[in-house]
């Protein structure tokens, strides 16, 4: 039986069906963990203790706020489209779970050896513009469909730079599979590719946190301009799943980041999947970090900083890059 | 979509100015910004077209907190009519507090003790500092950052434990009174506001690292909201709005009242009236008021703080008056007109908001979104005192 | 039927339902969509081949990604003309903007 | 010019730089929040809550009130109501004349008019209630009292559920206090 | 492994013909451009199927991410004053139309599927996956004029578009 349950599981489709499941508990949790981090941070920042009052030093927060978003009223305004208004959180929150599947918190432990693990994540991580755009237009809300429309200029126009900077570690390492570039850094500090490819890194960052809506460049849900955004009209569990998303799409990229940049698992002494997660959670503290500190910027200054900076230094970085390991050759 | 919003503004009195232009022509998009809304602080509503992002024409819309301050003034007597003055605006309670108690003052003929002077003076100021520091959390709160507000709570703190001392409130004072003020201060008092200049200048330069210098905020205020002397001129705006187009206009220097004029100061003034010199300005007149805290807190003379024999009961001669002070949003005035009655006759203030917000609808014009939420924010504006 | 009839069958149908959209579609953005479900059928067909003929692999992925890129090409292309008739006849539907007027 | 802006840029950045280290000297700093079921502020001594009774100097149980409707009369918000009468011949006599009832030392508007009362009347406070949920705390009754009859309360942590429990009975609370401080310092005279 | 092969078949089959016929048949244009999404979703399904990954992938990065977003701002741009918005204007189709509409989609497509149907070469068993750098060798080397092409064409293209647009906001 469990040596049939374990060939089962070995299987490449049966290792992708658990890892999905796996990735779905992962992805609540951390939900749930990211948010009182969020908070916590928050709230040590400006000097005060956060939440603290359920649970002991409030731990239990996010499950009070979990029952409150699951038990409140799902209101679709009037004259919304039914239809998109509802499908929009799903199509915001699928492709994260499939995000998941090719980030090698180890050597073994991935959801899905492939060996385009990269361009998966990039293909999917796409569609939640989408998901925005239709939550935008579904809502029936003015305030809603001009986050949209940010949404979708900032995220087109971000996803650019992040392409570059990606590319220029995929032609470093000379492949498209997160295992393989997280592998060749595996001999040192020295051999990270954040000291090989600075730039390449403070782009896809900067991107990173432009891509996934953050602080500072969370125009999508700018409150002061657009009260919340393409979320305004979302309630309960909906507006819940929105989160979930943005979230999750956090650690999406700062795991990216580390698989790329900050040499995956590598690091001494504990084993390889908590070294990750713990360059992973750095990262995701520094954006947190971020958004506590910085004013947002305005819209065409967020699109500058694409288009005149960015995107040149990118393309700099990606052309000296590809000359230099044509010489290395 | 646009022809139902149409149907459904038809009916507004307020959308009327929008009129035949209401008419979309497929481009523009007319927005509701409040009145229940996190860039207007309070209830206003503006009324908003937008073409994609860039304003075509915004219009403010009053009254959502009309409260009848000047028709109350009526129906109350001279003294009833005190605590009004802390809910008009709520952030520089004392200055109106001044404002009014100084009209009635001047109307009576009534002398303020010279120590009664520096205490207002110092409470005043005191107060326009924790003024500021709410427009400066609040206002990056519109840009998105969310911190410097907590920090700038965190010194607010200060003041007003300092001032609850000799007011008791919090925030609506009510604490001058027709020759004086209601409660002396004391050694306590001295000491922890003298403490509190000393820490507040430590503080200062935090704030420029933490939020004058950054480059974000330098972009979002910097050549936005051009406001020109002569226009700033022309809607009667006054205060910092005023100053930071460089006219060096304050009350406290051009009709000196109580003893600003043995005070020495500076009026802080901008360049060029974009957002950022009014925030500079604002920034530069926190030093100011320590100064002016300083220097008077030195000079405090000894005494009375009220006027020892007061009449019983006060009605005013027949007459009428005017009497300006300068509040942290710029200059307020308080009209009386007295028939020899136990109450007013009537009540006029002039509250400096409106006239600053009146500014905003040709301010905003051909601006992006962000940056009407930014020059909305640099006016500084508090709704009840604009509605009053 | 064999996997490669299968395939093409698929193609064939994305063609019928891109065929039927842009006649009987209104509006211009709609026979957009019709056009790019054609194209996709087209770019099915290929790979299609590619995978399971003879047929050189390479060439048939490389010209369902070159598809791709005209796909991409075309449709910012289309946006900018759509955006263009509706700002200045103020209607995007073929049938009111089929005169010919300068 | 183009290497100026990019110093400028530079020097930006920078500026982001050192944004990020104020705020996170700030995060390792501790809390300045007071945690209040925990903890309580320090500064309620100088806290003018809603006004209370004074009592006489000789018995805690007494008001020091003249019923002089001083008060009363300058409230902006008429939230203070009182009830009284008279004792004795002169006070049975004088129950038809509200003007003989108040207190003849303190000029009054009320009393202003009137001549002195022939016999001294002794007055009883029969009920002073503050409508709390009208005051607007400005201090006028305090200040206008001429016995100094009137106070501020400590009580900042009062909070209700109905409109009932911001209307305050003054008296009872007098005698409240009365008793609480006769039960926890019998040998105190009631303080502060 | 055949079944399930035929199965994924079966599934993105349906994928793509709910999809398509969303995205002929829904008035609103909003739920069309969904229906094409859903079939660009089938096809790369198809693609997975043929072991060909690097396509799906493409086909979900290219035309989901990109293609169907620029339509999705195409039809936000063009709302029309009169009509509700995204929806297709005027009244019911009328049936002429539709009858030769669907002439014209079904008549090739059958004549096409006749012919595949009786002339369909000998498929041949699945060849290895593609490996990459044989693309990219194919798109540097052989056919390089190709890919220059396209890139020529992008930028045509984005040039044109903006140009385009530009005008537009002069006229505004």
């Amino acid at each position: 039986m469990t040596a049939q349950l374990l060939e089962l599981l070995s299987h490449p489709l049966g290792q992708m069906i658990t890892a999905l499941a796996a990735i779905m508990v992962f992805m609540a949790v951390n939900g749930m963990a990211l948010q009182y981090a969020e908070r916590k941070v928050a709230g040590f920042i400006q000097r005060r203790p956060g939440p603290y009052e359920v649970g002991p030093h409030g731990l239990l927060q996010p499950f009070a706020d979990a029952g409150k978003l699951i038990s409140k009223q799902l209101v679709a305004p009037l004259g919304a489209d039914r239809l998109l208004f509802w499908i929009a959180p799903l199509v915001s929150v699928a492709p994260v779970v499939v995000c998941f599947l090719p980030i090698p918190f180890s050597p073994l432990l991935t959801g899905m050896n492939i060996n385009l693990g990269l361009l998966l994540i990039l293909a999917f991580s796409g569609l939640n513009t989408l998901a925005l755009c239709l939550a935008g237009w579904g809502s029936n809300n003015k305030y809603s469909l001009l986050g949209a429309a940010r949404a979708v200029a900032q995220s087109v126009a971000y996803e650019i730079p992040l392409l570059l900077s990606v590319l220029a570690v995929a032609f470093q390492v000379g492949s498209l599979d997160l295992a393989a570039i997280a592998a060749s850094q595996t001999q040192g500090l020295l051999s990270w590719n954040v000291l090989v490819q600075p730039l390449a890194f403070i782009i896809f960052f900067i991107s990173g946190i432009a891509e996934t809506n953050r602080a500072p460049f969370d125009l999508p849900e700018a409150e002061s301009e657009l009260t919340a955004g393409f979320h305004t009209e979302y309630s309960g569990m909906c507006f819940g799943i929105f989160f979930l998303a943005e979230y999750s799409y956090m650690v999406v990229v700062c795991a990216v980041a580390t698989a790329l940049f900050l040499g995956g698992w590598d690091g001494p002494v504990f084993p390889g999947p908590w070294w990750f997660l713990a360059k992973t959670f750095a990262l995701i503290f520094a954006m947190m970090w971020f958004r506590w500190t910085f004013p947002r910027v305005r819209f065409d200054q967020l699109l500058n900083i694409c288009w005149k900076w960015l995107i040149p230094l990118g393309l700099a970085n990606l052309v000296a890059t590809a000359a230099i390991v044509k010489w290395v050759q | 979509m646009s022809q139902d919003v149409n149907s459904r503004l038809t009916g507004d009195f307020y959308t009327a100015p929008f009129g035949p232009r209401l008419e979309p022509d497929g481009d523009t998009l007319v927005l509701n910004m409040g009145p229940q809304h996190p860039a207007t602080h309070g209830v206003l509503r503006v009324v908003v077209e937008l073409d994609g992002e860039y304003i075509r024409r915004a219009e403010p819309v009053l009254g959502y907190i009309h409260r009848m301050h000047e028709k109350m003034g009526e129906v109350k007597t001279w003294v009833q009519y005190l605590p009004n003055m802390g809910r008009v605006d709520y952030l520089h309670a004392l200055a109106w507090n001044w404002a009014y108690v100084g009209a009635v003052e001047k109307l009576m003929g009534i002398e303020v003790p010279p120590r009664a002077e520096y205490i207002r003076v110092i409470t005043c100021e005191l107060n326009r500092i924790n003024s500021h520091l709410l427009w400066w959390g609040a206002y990056l709160l519109d840009l998105g950052a969310f911190t410097p507000i907590l920090y700038a709570f965190a010194d607010r703190e200060h003041i007003m434990d300092i001032l609850q001392m000799v007011t008791g409130s919090r925030l609506t004072y009510c604490y001058y009174r027709f020759g004086g003020v209601s409660g002396d201060v004391n050694d306590e008092f001295i000491r922890r506001t003298r403490e509190f200049v000393a820490d507040f200048k430590k503080r200062l330069p935090m704030y420029r690292a933490l939020v004058t210098d950054n480059i974000i905020l330098r972009g979002r205020c910097e050549d936005i909201g051009v406001l020109t002397p002569e226009m700033a001129r022309r809607y009667g705006a006054t205060g910092p709005v005023l100053r930071g187009s460089g006219v060096a206009y304050d009350v406290r220097r051009a009709e000196p009242y109580s003893i600003y004029d043995r005070l020495d100061f500076d009026i802080p003034t901008g360049r060029k009236g974009d957002v950022m010199d009014r925030y500079e300005v604002r920034m530069a007149e926190l030093d100011q008021c320590l100064r002016i805290v300083e220097q008077a807190l030195d000079a405090l003379p000894t005494g009375a703080h009220i006027h020892p024999d007061l009449p019983e009961r006060f009605i005013p001669p027949k007459g009428e008056v005017y009497y300006a002070v300068e509040g942290a949003r710029g200059k307020i005035g308080v009209y009386l007109l007295s028939d020899g009655g136990p109450k007013p006759y009537r009540v006029k203030l002039r509250s400096p908001g409106f006239s600053n917000l009146s500014l905003f609808a040709e301010l905003a014009q051909g601006t992006l979104l962000a940056d009407a939420v930014s020059i909305l924010g640099s006016l500084d504006l508090v709704i009840p005192e604009i509605d009053r | 039927m064999s996997p490669l009839v299968l395939f093409h069958l698929a193609a064939l149908l994305l063609l019928g339902f891109g065929l039927y959209g842009l006649t009987s579609r209104r509006s211009l953005v709609g026979m957009l969509i019709s056009v790019e479900l054609m194209l996709n059928g087209a770019g099915l067909a290929l790979v299609a081949s590619a995978r399971l003929t003879p047929a050189s692999d390479e060439l048939g992925q490389l010209g369902t990604l070159l598809v791709m890129g005209l796909a991409a090409a075309e449709a910012t292309l289309v946006l900018a003309m759509v955006l263009v008739a509706a700002k200045r006849w103020g209607t995007s539907d073929s049938d009111r903007l089929s005169a010919l007027k300068g | 010019m183009s290497m100026k802006r990019l110093f400028q840029n530079i020097k930006g950045l920078w500026s982001l730089l050192v944004g990020l280290k104020v705020t996170g000297g700030e995060l390792i700093k501790p809390w300045l929040t007071v945690h209040y079921p925990r903890q309580e502020v320090e500064n309620l001594s100088s806290y003018r809550g809603h006004i209370e009774l004074v009592p006489a100097t000789d018995d805690p149980l007494t008001p020091r009130c003249i019923m002089c409707w001083k008060c009363v009369e300058i409230c902006p918000s008429r939230c203070i109501s009182l009830r009284m009468h008279a004792t004795g011949e002169a006070g049975v006599a004088a129950a038809d004349d509200p003007g003989l009832l108040l207190a003849p030392e303190v000029k009054s508007p009320y009393s202003a008019h009137l001549a002195p009362p022939p016999d001294k009347i002794e007055r009883i406070l029969d009920s002073y209630r503050l409508n709390y949920s009208l005051c607007s705390l400005c201090g006028l009754c305090v200040q206008i009292c001429p016995v100094d009859a009137i106070r501020f309360s400590r009580n900042a942590y009062l909070v209700g559920t109905t409109r009932q429990s911001f209307e305050l009975d003054l008296l009872a609370r007098l005698k409240s206090q009365a008793a609480s401080a006769r039960g926890a310092a019998p040998t105190q005279p009631q303080g502060a | 492994m055949e079944q399930l092969a035929h199965a994924a078949y079966g599934l993105y089959l349906v994928l793509i013909l709910a999809g398509a016929w969303a995205a002929v048949r829904c008035r609103n244009l909003v739920r069309a451009l969904l229906g094409l999404i859903m079939t660009l979703f089938g096809v790369a399904g198809m693609y997975f199927l043929m072991a060909a990954p690097f396509m799906a992938l493409m086909q979900i990065l290219i035309y989901v991410g990109a293609v169907s977003v620029l339509i999705f701002f195409a039809i936000m741009l063009t709302r029309t004053p009169g009509g509700e918005a995204g929806e297709e204007g005027g009244g019911a189709r009328p049936a002429v139309r539709t009858v030769l509409a669907l002439l014209s989609g079904l008549l090739p497509a059958a004549i096409l599927a006749a012919v595949i149907l009786t002339k369909a070469p000998q498929s041949l068993p699945l060849k290895p996956e593609l490996p990459l750098g044989r693309l990219g060798q194919f798109l540097t080397g052989p056919y390089v004029l190709a890919f220059e092409l396209i890139s020529v064409v992008l930028l045509a293209a984005m040039a044109g578009a903006v140009v385009l647009g530009f005008e537009r906001r002069k006229s505004a």
